[in-house]
């Protein structure tokens, strides 16, 4: 079948337009491929309209000693203990799920899978691998707490008023 | 390698009298049909490639131009202010240009769903699919009907002072009123004119007036609707 | 495609609306007489917000070679940064002095404006006058100097205002002395105006400031203090960001 | 050059892999040329063969290609707008201002969707005045004029929906004054507009209208029509060759 | 013809049949489409970080700016402002404050202000379209955008869409406002605040029911030919009214002025030597009415306060009968006038009317004569007085104040340019208009009723300020960032003692409990501070406290009965809770607390250089003399005073010592222990 066409692919005129509805189809894979590539580029948001990663959390005063106080808005616990302040993700370590605090029970109870964490964040039991994330916490210039709810502590640390 | 034309198809001018598709070989005694073969090419590759190569001209023609020109975008709608002037799309502003001269139940119903109506219908009339000049017949009696026709309509153009619509209307009527002279030697353009049906004449007669008043709707009004000029940058 | 000049033209042009309102004469005045030298009568040293106008308005006056006045000369202004005049030129009035009223530029720092004659062999005498623009912290600074500084730190009276400058023992150095205030730092003016003389061996008579202004009112007046000082105040060596 | 055209095309494309997706060959032989046609989802509304006459520039001006190349081209532009944009009050316009300065050629495919837009519709207008002027609307082609002059209306409709989503002045105040027109007409006119606009004004409700209007509705009334226009042109007897019809 | 010919074939080569086009065409769109990234990779912001790092390269610090740098778009983000401000992302150095000798837009940093430059975003200052990431679209005036940029020196406009109270660090936003009042724009305008009360007006315009029994209709109708050739400091409007309008309006005001209730006490002899005119001046002196009133001298300057009306020309203008009265009571003839009732005796006022009835100007009046009107005349100036809108502001009997008389400014600094006619001439951008319609309104049409005001540069520019605060974001700001104004209170003192001090308008200069004027000292813990002895014994006879001011506490010769009440009322209620009075009792301070005191007064604190306690040897006159110290005030308010003035006294010059309570209480001694009354006038300059 292909023998008459080598044939005709001899004659200069005709592989000439060979070549250019090669060039053709290949210059449409080209785009089609650079379309794909900017197409990420286009998917990818340049700007993100989402809540400031730091919270301000008010005053020390607003959190008593001994005190474990759920902001739901901005998925933290705010905790007075002994040693001082400290912010804890409320975003449970398995599924992202919203914890809730127990206090008939001390306690913080995740309700998708029923993992369970003390009050320092680490874990009683429950699906969840890891402790609840201590964040960074600071006292800004005018005396209000701050908690950067990006920024995950290795260590853990303390406000102390 | 087309022949010359064999002979002239056609339909019979009264359908009441005869069926529909019945063709009159009106030049050769005989309707000696010849379809070769060689007329006919392949759909791919010979008509693909040539939509393709249309499509192509067309998307560089408007990459180059969205590259170097913005789509407009004004301030954000408020609903208590009302920009001046306030424009429709451009291929609704000839319809707005008649909403300055009629009623809005005239220029924004009427007009719009009888050209829609009208639109719809022209396969479906005799006198669209009827290919005969219209001179050709009963030229005295169309004559007047159309010196009649044209008068009435101007009269009632000018008491609406639509002069938008008149000026074309009577340049379409004299082209007319040309078409129709009786002249034994005529250049081809009389010619061609006269040979020209009367669905053609109101086609014609539709689009130049759809035109100008488009054109007149996007480059003269300004402020108020009032007539500027395109360069005075009001519009 | 990257017209990156706009980025300063821009600005300054809107800093400066005073250009675009006031059309540039279209016609230049044909000058009646030369004279050699241009000196200024008033206005130099004014202080006002950027963008603003001056209080009053800058005078300058030209003699002829013998040091008398010259009416109707060709006086023309200029300056940079965006400085606006209205009139920007013009020809002097019967007592050889011509007045333009002055808008500074959007930029807070002191602006040089130039006001020139020609000879009639055309060559250019000028003089040069200094005018400071103040920012928001400066004119912040301004206020509080009007209300607690200005009695006894400017040794000049108003109608309005008795200075109190004399009457002190250890005068008080006016906030245009650059030669001396241009010495001490930032940190040490702010301590002096904090807790007063007495707490830093200095003379008692400057009172502590520190419980009735906020910090940010003291960083005001320092700033306002090396804004109009003469000669301008250049800081020494880097400092970084504070916050 | 019918004889050679297909010589001209890429070949080694016999393997499995290729056979499995297109199951013919592309054109070697009159027959794959025609399978390749009529195997395919897209390509078999058209007929196999064509008229050479009616292939030629002067006859067609390729305007019903160019439109339908148009339509191409806002609907691959219009997906990707959709993914930056909120129909909802006054959401929709900070999108505008989002995709001029900060999305990644958003700038480009607004461009490109408004500019396309327009040159759509008037190249329908033109599809149409070419083909009454060229008689191509006479029988047996009656109907598929018609369905012609619905595509006009849908084309309208396409642009007309798509003009409010901005959100901006000139959006608004073209809509206010376009949907007043409706309610001139007698007695059901007010309750039209109502219904068009899901309320008494341009607000809301007609912005979300409109968006689902333009973005699911009419491409898909529209994409229905141009298959039975295509579908129509074939079982009228192939694409119009101008001058005279030759009966077969 | 050969390249022509080239051409035809070069393109017949590439676009000869359909095959070789659809190659070709599809290289070039390919090609055309990568300019799309390319584009979008070369917008102005990329330049501009670009430009920035290689600014910030050669610097010695360039290795903590190159860390702190955020490159790609950034976004500052406020959904309870509806603000999206991009701005960082070309204004790359905002918060670098080692960039300080950057010059060059886009990389200076933001001077310090009192809010987070990050925390606030750049528009809802300085206005622009913040969402915009090219130049063009976020400065200027655009077909999207038509709030370009506000000019530097009207940026103070912008703190006025939160804070409605006056701010330190907004003087011209302050003087705009006040302006706004003082002029009388809001008795024309409605000015609202976003709290929605509308501005009142403090210009106190006279009331026009009788003015036929204070001037003459040829005053009335040279001060409406030109207000500012009677007084320069007038703060009237030229309506620019021809002859005849004011010959009608003058016309209708005397026809419709009805006679006051007048004093039946015949008018003082009015004595005309120059003697009386010499003892006049000198009692106007005494008097202090310079507090409020100005004259020109003899150099043309004004001198005098600006509450109450410039007299310089007052003898052209007040008939001998109608001064004679306002003299002995004002509020006979104007029962709102901010002015006190002086107790002044015959001969007082006789010396008082011939001082001020010698201030004319016979050029002012020029020699104006009106015949009797008619009354085709007096319905004209009705109708002049109408259309004018003169009682929105004025009082005038039979005319009422007219509703929406002008437009409402309350949006003005958001109004929209389309909706704005520019007069020939004006830049168009909103300040530019507001500011050519403020100084020459008829500019914009000869029909327009806005009057023509003699204002200074400045002023205009603080009414431009002032004006473009009232914008739609400052009406739509959420209470919680909302700063209100302070609002006046309505204070006022109980009993007699109440009206005796509307009687002695002591509002107009003093304030207390929040009411009042701020030219004299605030009294609201008056009673705390003085002695009982030196109070009555001041209000009899005000000596000079503050040798350094101009403007003092006028003579109002009270009766003892009078003085007796004020003093009981004022040491009764004006008590500050803070502290008790009697807390300290000074018999108890040792002569060595004094000396102590002593010490700390002239070396630690150098109280001296502000205060007198020895006339001989001190000379600092800012505050006031403490020679009699010990007559006037008592310990306690002494010692609280040295450790915080601030809180008993808003806004005293007094610095804020927070003395320990050693010193306080040595100092305290000291000063209680002087109590020479003062007789010697302290040498001046």
């Amino acid at each position: 079948m292909s023998e008459p066409v080598r044939k005709e692919s001899k004659n200069p005129d005709v592989s000439r337009r060979q070549a250019f509805v090669q060039l053709g189809v290949g210059s449409i894979c080209a785009a089609s491929a650079g379309a794909m590539v900017f197409g990420y580029e286009f998917l990818t948001p340049n700007v993100l309209y989402e809540p400031s990663p730091i919270v301000n959390a008010g005053k020390p005063d607003g959190y008593p000693p001994g005190t474990v106080t759920q902001d739901l808005p901005s998925g933290l616990y705010l905790v007075h203990g002994s040693e001082g302040l400290y912010a804890l993700s409320a975003v449970c370590t398995h599924l992202g799920c919203l914890t809730a605090w127990k206090p008939e029970l001390g306690i913080v109870a995740c309700p998708c899978h029923g993992s369970k964490f003390r009050r320092d964040g680490s874990k009683i039991e429950g699906p969840a691998p890891r402790p609840l994330r201590w964040l960074k916490i600071w006292l800004s210039d005018e005396g209000d707490l701050l908690v950067d709810r990006s920024e995950e502590l290795s260590r853990k640390q303390f406000v102390r008023t | 390698m087309s022949e010359r034309k064999d002979f002239v198809a056609s339909f019979d001018s009264d359908s009441r009298k005869t069926a529909v598709r019945v063709a009159f070989v009106t030049r050769r005694k005989s309707p000696h049909v010849k379809v070769h073969d060689d007329d006919y090419v392949m759909t791919f590759p010979e008509a693909l490639f040539r939509g393709a190569v249309a499509v192509e001209i067309l998307a560089l023609l408007l990459v180059l131009l969205s590259l170097f020109w913005n789509a407009p975008l004004e301030k954000l709608a408020d609903p208590l202010e009302t920009p001046n002037p306030a424009k429709a799309p451009w291929y609704f502003l000839g319809l707005q240009e008649l909403l300055h001269y009629f009623p809005p139940v005239v220029a924004g119903v009427l007009i719009p769903t009888l050209v829609l109506i009208a639109l719809i219908v022209i396969p479906y009339f005799k006198i669209n699919v009827q290919a005969e000049g219209l001179w050709t017949r009963n030229r005295s009696a169309r004559l007047r009907i159309l010196a009649l026709t044209v008068a009435l309509f101007a009269v009632f153009l000018i008491a609406f002072n639509v002069y938008a619509v008149l000026i074309p209307t009577l340049l379409m009527a004299g082209f007319m009123f040309f078409a129709a002279t009786n002249r034994a030697a005529s250049g081809r353009f009389h010619r061609w004119l006269a040979s020209k049906p009367l669905s053609f004449w109101i086609m014609s007669w539709f689009l130049i007036q759809a035109a100008v008043l488009t054109l007149i709707g996007t480059f003269f009004r300004g402020p108020g609707w009032s007539l500027v000029m395109p360069w005075s940058g009001d519009i | 495609m990257n017209r990156t000049w706009w980025a300063w033209v821009i600005p300054m042009m809107a800093g400066v609306g005073a250009c675009a309102r006031h059309p540039a004469t279209p016609l230049e005045p044909q000058p009646k007489a030369f004279g050699a030298e241009v000196i200024l009568v008033s206005g130099d040293k004014q202080v006002a917000g950027v963008g603003a106008q001056l209080d009053q308005p800058v005078v300058v006056q030209v003699n002829d070679s013998k040091g008398s006045a010259v009416a109707g000369a060709p006086v023309r202004f200029a300056a940079a940064g965006g400085v606006a005049f209205q009139p920007d030129r013009g020809l002097t009035g019967s007592d050889g002095q011509f007045t333009t009223n002055v808008s500074l530029g959007g930029m807070a720092g002191p602006y040089q404006i130039v006001a020139a004659t020609t000879d009639s062999s055309g060559k250019r005498a000028e003089v040069r006058i200094e005018e400071i623009a103040v920012g928001y912290q400066e004119r912040l600074g301004q206020q509080l100097n009007a209300i607690h500084c200005i009695r006894c730190h400017d040794p000049e009276s108003t109608p309005e205002r008795v200075s109190n400058h004399d009457n002190l023992s250890a005068q008080a150095h006016a906030f245009t002395e650059g030669a001396v205030l241009n010495a001490i730092s930032d940190a040490n003016l702010i301590a002096i105006i904090s807790h007063g003389g007495a707490a830093l061996n200095k003379s008692p008579e400057m009172p502590p400031y520190g419980n009735r202004l906020t910090k940010s009112e003291i960083d005001a007046l320092v700033a306002y203090i090396r804004a109009v000082s003469d000669p301008p105040y250049r800081p020494q060596g880097v400092f970084y960001a504070t916050n | 050059m019918a004889d050679t055209l297909e010589t001209q095309l890429p070949r080694g494309r016999g393997g499995r892999v290729w056979q499995s997706i297109f199951r013919s060959g592309l054109g070697d032989t009159n027959l794959r040329r025609a399978l390749a046609i009529q195997q395919n989802l897209f390509l078999h509304l058209a007929s196999v063969k064509v008229r050479k006459r009616s292939l030629s520039f002067r006859v067609t001006w390729f305007l019903g290609t160019l439109s339908l190349g148009t339509f191409a081209i806002l609907v691959v532009t219009g997906v990707p707008l959709m993914l930056y944009y909120h129909p909802s009050v006054p959401q929709a316009y900070s999108d505008m201002n989002d995709l001029r300065f900060v999305v990644s050629a958003g700038l480009f495919l607004r461009n490109l969707h408004r500019w396309s837009a327009h040159s759509m519709v008037l190249l329908v207008f033109a599809h149409m005045f070419k083909v009454f002027y060229r008689g191509a609307y006479r029988p047996p082609r009656e109907f598929n004029w018609v369905i012609g002059v619905v595509l006009l209306l849908l084309t309208l409709f396409l642009s007309y929906t798509g003009y409010l989503l901005p959100w901006d002045q000139l959006a608004f105040w073209a809509i206010t004054v376009g949907s007043n027109l409706i309610s001139a007409m007698p007695i059901v006119g007010a309750r039209i507009r109502f219904l068009i606009l899901g309320g008494n004004g341009v607000n809301a409700n007609a912005l979300l209208r409109f968006y689902v209007l333009h973005c699911v509705i009419l491409p898909l009334a529209a994409v229905a029509f141009v298959a039975i226009h295509f579908w129509r042109i074939r079982k009228d007897g192939g694409l119009y060759h101008g001058g005279s019809e030759r009966h077969e | 013809m050969k390249i022509s010919g080239k051409m035809a074939s070069f393109f017949n080569f590439l676009l000869g049949d359909s095959a070789r086009a659809f190659g070709a065409l599809s290289v070039a769109l390919v090609a055309l489409l990568a300019v799309v990234p390319a584009a979008d990779f070369l917008r102005d912001w990329r330049g501009y970080q670009k430009r920035y790092l290689r600014l910030v390269r050669g610097r010695s610090d360039a290795t903590s700016l190159t860390r702190r740098f955020q490159p790609g778009l950034q976004q500052i983000w406020m959904p309870e402002l509806g603000v999206v401000d991009r701005c960082p992302t070309c204004h790359s150095a905002l918060r670098e404050a080692s960039l300080g000798d950057v010059k060059d837009q886009p990389f200076r940093p933001h001077p310090p202000i009192p809010h987070s430059v990050t925390g606030f975003g750049c528009v809802m200052c300085h206005r622009g379209q913040g969402a915009a990431t090219t130049v063009e679209e976020a400065h200027r005036s655009t077909k999207s955008w038509e709030d370009p940029i506000l000019p530097a020196r009207y940026l103070e406009s912008s703190c006025g869409q939160c804070h409605m109270e006056r701010l330190t660090g907004t003087p011209l936003l302050n003087q705009g406002r006040q302006t706004l009042a003082r002029y009388g724009c809001v008795r024309c305008h409605v000015i609202k605040s976003p709290d929605g009360v509308a501005m009142t007006g403090t210009d106190d315009p006279p009331s026009l029911a009788h003015i036929g029994a204070k001037t003459t209709r040829e005053w009335i109708a040279a001060w409406l030919k030109n207000p500012q050739a009677y007084a320069s400091s007038a703060t009237m409007p030229n309506f620019q009214l021809p002859d005849d309008d004011i010959r009608d309006l003058s016309a209708f005001l005397i026809a419709q002025s009805t006679p006051y209730l007048a004093s039946r006490e015949a008018a003082p002899k009015v004595p005309t030597d120059d003697r009386a005119l010499k003892n006049g001046a000198s009692l106007f002196g005494e008097s202090f009415c310079s507090s409020c009133h100005a004259i020109q001298n003899a150099a043309g300057m004004l001198v005098g306060g600006n509450l109450g009306p410039e007299l310089t020309r007052i003898g052209s203008k007040a008939k001998p009968e109608w001064l004679a009265d306002w003299l002995r009571d004002p509020r006979v003839y104007d029962p709102d006038t901010q002015m006190p009732h002086y107790r002044l005796d015959a001969q007082q006022r006789g010396l008082l009317m011939a001082f001020l009835g010698n201030k004319t100007d016979p050029d002012f009046l020029g020699n104006r004569h009106f015949d009797p009107p008619t009354s085709v005349q007096i319905d004209h100036g009705r109708a002049l007085v109408n259309e004018r809108g003169c009682a929105a502001c004025h009082e005038i009997n039979g005319v009422k104040k007219a509703d929406n008389f002008a437009p409402e400014l309350t949006l003005v600094g958001s109004r929209p340019l389309a909706k704005i006619l520019f007069a020939p001439g004006v830049a168009h951008t909103l300040p530019d208009y507001i500011a050519a319609k403020i100084r020459q309104p008829r500019s914009f049409s000869t029909s327009l009723k806005m009057p023509q005001y003699t204002l200074a540069p400045e002023q205009v520019e603080a009414l431009v300020t002032a004006l473009l605060a009232q914008t739609e974001r400052a009406q739509k700001m959420p209470t919680a960032l909302r700063i209100p104004p302070r609002r006046a209170s309505d204070y006022h003192a109980a009993g007699q003692a109440g009206r005796l001090m509307e009687d002695l308008r002591c509002f107009s200069c003093h304030t207390i409990n929040g009411r009042g004027g701020d030219m004299a000292p605030d009294l609201t813990w008056e009673g705390t501070a003085v002695t009982r002895p030196w109070l009555v014994n001041f209000l009899k006879n005000p000596n000079t406290l503050r040798p350094a001011l101009i403007r003092r506490m006028p003579k109002f010769n009270l009766t003892d009965a009078e003085a007796d009440t004020l003093a009981d009322y004022i040491m009764t209620v004006y008590q500050t809770p803070a502290f008790d009075r009697d807390s300290i009792d000074s018999s108890r301070f040792t002569r060595a607390d004094a000396e102590h005191g002593k010490e700390l007064f002239y070396g630690k604190y150098a109280c001296q250089s502000c205060h007198i306690v020895d006339p001989d040897k001190d000379k600092g006159y800012i505050g006031p003399t403490l020679t009699q110290t010990g007559a006037r005030l008592n310990a306690a308010w002494v010692f609280h005073w040295l450790k915080n003035a601030e809180s008993l006294r808003p806004g005293t010059l007094e610095p804020v010592w927070k003395s320990s309570d050693e010193d306080a209480r040595a100092l305290s001694a000291f000063l209680v222990a002087q109590k020479i009354a003062p007789q010697t006038e302290p040498a001046k300059k």
